[in-house]
């Protein structure tokens, strides 16, 4: 069975992340009227480079753990949602998935508002890294400094969720 | 007492391995391996301020004190999703 | 091949609208960085009442013109987005979906917005109705009055979109 | 002059068709057939500030002037998505 919260190799599906909330909905999967759903695509630029692919790598581990802290902080926020949430690992070539998220609930705002604040957290806090093939090099891209305790930066995956 | 370091992404690059083993003395911290790493690998003093720590797969501050078999693990500013 | 927005009694199928927004950025789907996808489920209950199932009717032929028409207005606020949005009319069960939105773009904010608006903006304009049946009785559900002139409607859209 | 009436949702089930066929004088508007679909079905009042209404499946104001062949339909509140 698909687990709701894993990192590895293969290719992402949204139809996996749906089942796997449909299953672990059980007997209470009838309340739900919405499900929404977030793919993050690799991309063919960044910031002016023409992007070959790109390498993520993780502390699969801790991105596991950081993936259930997100999963609790959306329990606590808004009760009714269960979230899925898939990373993927290794080569991705454009137009690949490199994470798929899927938050179900009863009512579409809490629905939409925990699957955004899901990828905002994952920038946050779990400890993953790409590094960009461009045209002419590569580099490791790196952006924000994890601190899962940081409430500021929590707030703000809030305001950005429109919570 | 002796610890495993995990390194990631241009940590790794920097120091050419993804995992050494250090030898420290009782009472060190999380901190003491880094300003060992930091002697060894002067390129890594630009990550001083924007490195994240974790002990045993857990994320855990500079002052954490390490016991004999930790796994520390130094994190640069992370860019997954 | 499969049309970036329709209406008819086909059960909706989220890969569907995925691939056809696939097809339709043809050379260009390198660019886009984020889907935001949103099924909308029957639920089992409302406002107190059991549900057991629900009946779907539109006048299709205005339905696809609102359906166009929210496609504009996204176009028009989020140029860089492409839409795909099915409806489905006819008996649903509980659990199945009614519509199934899916929003593809260079950026995720863009996605997100976009797909939350069009949901909002077919609860406000979209000529379809649905009739509840449950347990002791059956119900036409009546929501908004449609005009899809009413500029106030379509900028409450825009602020539920977070936009 | 001669339209056809298309009625949707519990419009249907008061008027008991979901298709009607009614002559008109010419210059008659949408607001002509409405009020005369509320003349032969009383239990229309209640629609009276919430339906919308179309010509040839686009919507239109009661004001708008229907012409021969016109399809006229209208549109109780929506509840769609």
């Amino acid at each position: 069975m698909t687990p709701l919260l894993a990192i590895g190799p293969e290719a992402l599906e949204l139809e996996r992340l749906a089942a796997a909330l449909d299953a672990s909905a059980g007997s209470n999967a009838g309340a739900d009227g919405a499900v929404v759903t977030f793919l993050g695509l690799v991309r063919n630029h960044n910031v002016g480079r023409r992007v070959r692919y790109l390498e993520y790598e993780a502390y699969a581990p801790l991105a596991l753990k950081a993936f259930e802290r997100i999963g609790a902080e959306i329990h606590e926020r808004w009760p009714d949602v269960r979230l899925a949430l898939h990373h993927r690992i290794g080569r991705l070539d454009i137009g690949e998935a490199s994470i798929a998220i899927a938050a179900r609930s009863p009512h579409r705002a809490n629905a939409y508002a925990a699957c955004r604040y899901a990828i905002e957290r994952v920038k946050q806090i779990a400890p993953i890294w790409k590094r960009e093939f461009f045209d002419g090099g590569d580099m490791w891209i790196e952006g924000a400094t994890a601190d899962p305790d940081d409430q500021r930066a929590r707030a703000e995956a809030e305001r950005i969720a429109c919570a | 007492m002796r610890v495993t370091v995990r390194l990631f992404a241009r940590l790794r690059d920097i120091t050419g391995a993804s995992e050494l083993a250090r030898d420290l003395a009782p009472g060190a911290t999380i901190g003491t391996v880094w300003r060992q790493l930091a002697g060894e690998f002067p390129a890594l003093a630009d990550y001083e301020r924007s490195i994240s720590s974790a002990v045993n797969a857990d994320y855990a501050r500079m002052d954490h004190v390490l016991h004999d078999g930790d796994e520390v693990a130094f994190l640069p500013p992370v860019s997954g999703g």
